[in-house]
């Protein structure tokens, strides 16, 4: 073997283990024909006994159950066929078969006619994997194709009952061995089929020789299986027995127990995974919900209250509104202020003082003018009345007083200084110091005494 | 001698009263003089009461009633 | 869903839960689904304990039809 | 002499009263010049009269009732 | 908004909560906005109860009563 | 003068002063410029007084009632 | 006025107050500019108190009951 070209050292035990491993990994199962000798069959129940032929032996073991599933009784000299398995006995390096089917040699043409008609269904394709349908999970009911009386049925119901009480079994009951089985095993499937409403159904019956389980190698059967809509589980007799039934089935089991096992799959495990199921449906809900609201909350907390905002803004406008009210203050009080004053400076002008000067003025020009005027008169007066005064002082009228008259003569009114001047009849006017006379003139005389005027004395 | 005025009036009396004084007239011509210088007199006292009493009556107006009589409507 | 089978139940509640984990869906999508859920997972509880233990033998007549009786294990 | 102006009015017055004073003026014009000498002096007086009730009036509007007598009525 | 989907109105809760942080909001638009926000976020607490009472009820129902009151009833 | 302005007013106000105040005026001129700086002054003081009436009854109108007389009706 | 938005009512205020400390106003031109910001002052106000009203009803809303008074209602 290439694995030990190299030189590797190997205890005798790895060895052994190696050697061991490969031969149960090759030799898993193995059918050998032989004769029996050195059969040994002690309390125990196992069978030791060797193989041999015309040129070699080897150990065999048939442990109690295998031992007690043979229907014959072995004996040494007898030619056997047998299945099993290769292993090594480590103790004492020795390699044996480990038998699970022991079966006297002589069967010959059943088994040729299995091999021939398997040959035949395989070719047509009733073994294809593409018939195969899945068998369900939770079969509500179960079709049972088996004899009513046979170990199937009873190792059936312990397993269902063990495993899964709540299940509704329809037995089909059948024959399942000798003549006419085939056929009623086939025609139990096409009724299971028409009016069992059954989920999935078992065709079986307990383990038994070659010829007992014939029924389950006929071609109606195989048939009646490849056309069954229901998934079927084969179950005919113990591990080693491999019928035509099993081939076409949608599932084999190596017996009835097993083919109730696998169509009841543990309720514990299908109530874990429906739990589990179950657990993850709440919990990845919750977590949503649980997400769903911290991130409501959050932006709920994130709505800000504007209240600040309006604060602020009340607050701006409060302090707008007083600048405003103060400079209209401010406006009236700078016009009221400039009206005041101006007011003042204009009464500080007020005509009335200039009235009074000028009223004072015009008091004193009258005053003057009157007495200019008054002045005046009285000077004019004072003229005139010297003037009078000196006239009278002067007046003429004094002479006259003394006694003279003038005379004059009428109508000319020219004086009369001389006699001469005058003829009787003349008509004469005598002016006296008051009044005067008219007269006529008698007579003129001439040169009387004439007058003479003294010296003027000064 | 209406439209004589009070000056010439006065002068013409002064003259009269000089050429009295002077006694160089007849009496016949100093009567005249002297009737003259009387008329004289008499014309510039008229006047002179005139005037007195024109400014009597226009002091009376001036300072009693400014306002009973405006001004403007004399003019 | 009165005639849904066991494995298309958990199926569809394997599914379900797929769905939901997956964390897609809207927040009504996701109640509707986790509705469906329980359903599926309440189903198949009930199938689970439902079905009563009953084992019966299919039985033809001579017509032809058939009747079932229960199975004793007796026989 | 109605449009005449109170200072024109009161020159003129002591115009007239200078005149007045040289005494060079005859009787008449003397007359005259006083006559127009009242009538300017009454002038004045008559004006300031009138002003003094006006100021008075003036300023007893100012300080009384601004209120009472809007001011645009006057206009 | 009485069709309002929790995811429509989580979003424009989370639009509105953007615009209020955005901070460039006049008076009458933050009022509004904030008035919004209220309301989705009322809506989505509503909405989010809602939806963990049911959760809770099916979660109850179903852990409870599978038998009594049988599931393909509701269908 | 119904529709002049309180600065222009004001500033009629401080000429007339002005004028006045320089002395160069006749009786009638001064007579005139007082009458008007009378004018003017109690106008201003006539405006003022509105005005002060006015800003009180805007504060109080503000300070009394927003509610009662909504702002808009007033547009 | 009555669709002035606050914000615009506010810069308006702010102007007035602004060319009101200008001092170049007249009278009149300030009294208006008074009466104007009295009216964006109160109106300032006014939607101030109505934005706080609103904002304090609200949160009383979000705070207190949400269930009593589905949201729906009020679309």
């Amino acid at each position: 073997m290439e694995l030990f070209k190299e030189r590797r050292v190997l205890t005798v035990s790895a060895l052994t283990a190696l050697v061991r491993g490969l031969l149960e990994e090759n030799f898993e199962q193995v059918w050998v024909e032989g004769e029996i000798s050195n059969l040994a069959c002690p309390q125990s129940g196992h069978c030791y006994f060797t193989l041999k032929d015309a040129g070699a032996q080897i150990r065999c073991v048939m442990f109690r159950n295998a031992a007690r599933s043979i229907k014959f009784t072995p004996k040494d000299g007898m030619r056997v066929l047998l299945r099993g398995r290769l292993t090594l006995f480590e103790p004492r390096g020795e390699y044996q078969l480990v038998a699970d089917y022991l079966e006297p040699q002589g069967i010959g043409g059943l088994q040729l006619a299995f091999i021939q008609l398997k040959e035949r269904l395989a070719k047509e394709g009733l073994f294809s994997e593409l018939h195969k349908s899945e068998i369900p999970k939770l079969p509500r009911k179960i079709g049972i194709v088996t004899s009513p009386t046979g170990a199937a049925i009873r190792d059936i119901l312990t397993v269902l009952s063990r495993r899964f009480a709540n299940v509704e079994l329809l037995i089909a009951p059948v024959r399942v061995q000798g003549e006419g089985a085939a056929i009623e095993i086939a025609s139990a499937i096409d009724d299971l089929n028409r009016v069992g409403n059954v989920d999935v159904m078992i065709v079986g019956r307990g383990g038994g020789s070659l010829e007992d389980l014939w029924a389950f190698n006929e071609e109606v059967v195989a048939r009646a299986i490849h056309r069954s809509a229901v998934p079927i589980i084969s179950a005919v007799g113990h591990e080693i027995d491999f019928t035509i039934a099993d081939f076409v089935s949608d599932l084999r089991a190596a017996t009835p127990s097993a083919a109730a096992e696998l169509v009841v799959r543990s309720k514990d495990e299908l109530t874990a995974e429906l739990e589990a199921l179950a657990h993850r449906l709440d919990v990845s809900q919750l977590r949503r919900l649980e997400r769903a609201r911290a991130l409501v909350t959050a932006l709920a907390r994130a709505v800000t209250d504007p209240s600040r905002i309006l604060g602020h803004l009340s607050q701006r406008v409060d302090s707008l509104d007083a600048r405003l009210v103060r400079e209209a203050g401010l406006i009236l009080d700078d016009a009221s202020e400039r009206i005041v004053t101006l007011s003042a400076r204009l009464a500080r002008q007020s005509p009335a003082l200039t009235l009074e000067r000028s009223a004072e003025r015009l008091a004193t020009l009258s005053l003057r003018m009157d007495h200019a005027m008054i002045r005046r008169l009285a000077c004019a007066s004072e003229s005139v009345g010297l003037a009078s005064g000196t006239l009278n002082a002067v007046s003429p009228l004094a002479t006259l007083s003394r006694g003279y008259s003038i005379v004059r003569k009428l109508p000319e009114r020219s004086v009369v200084r001389h006699n001469s001047q005058v003829a009787p009849g003349d008509r004469l006017e005598l002016r006296f110091a008051s009044g005067s006379a008219l007269c006529t003139v008698d007579a003129s005389r001439g040169e009387s005494e004439s007058l003479t005027a003294p010296p003027r004395s000064v | 001698m209406a439209v004589e005025k009070f000056e010439t009036a006065l002068k013409k009396l002064e003259d009269v009263v000089k050429k009295l004084e002077g006694g160089e007239l007849s009496l016949d011509d100093s009567l005249k003089a002297f009737e003259e210088g009387v008329k004289y007199s008499a014309f510039c006292s008229k006047k002179l009461n005139e005037a007195e009493r024109k400014v009597e009556l226009l002091i009376k107006q001036r300072d009693g009633s400014f306002t009973t009589r405006p001004f403007e409507e004399e003019e």
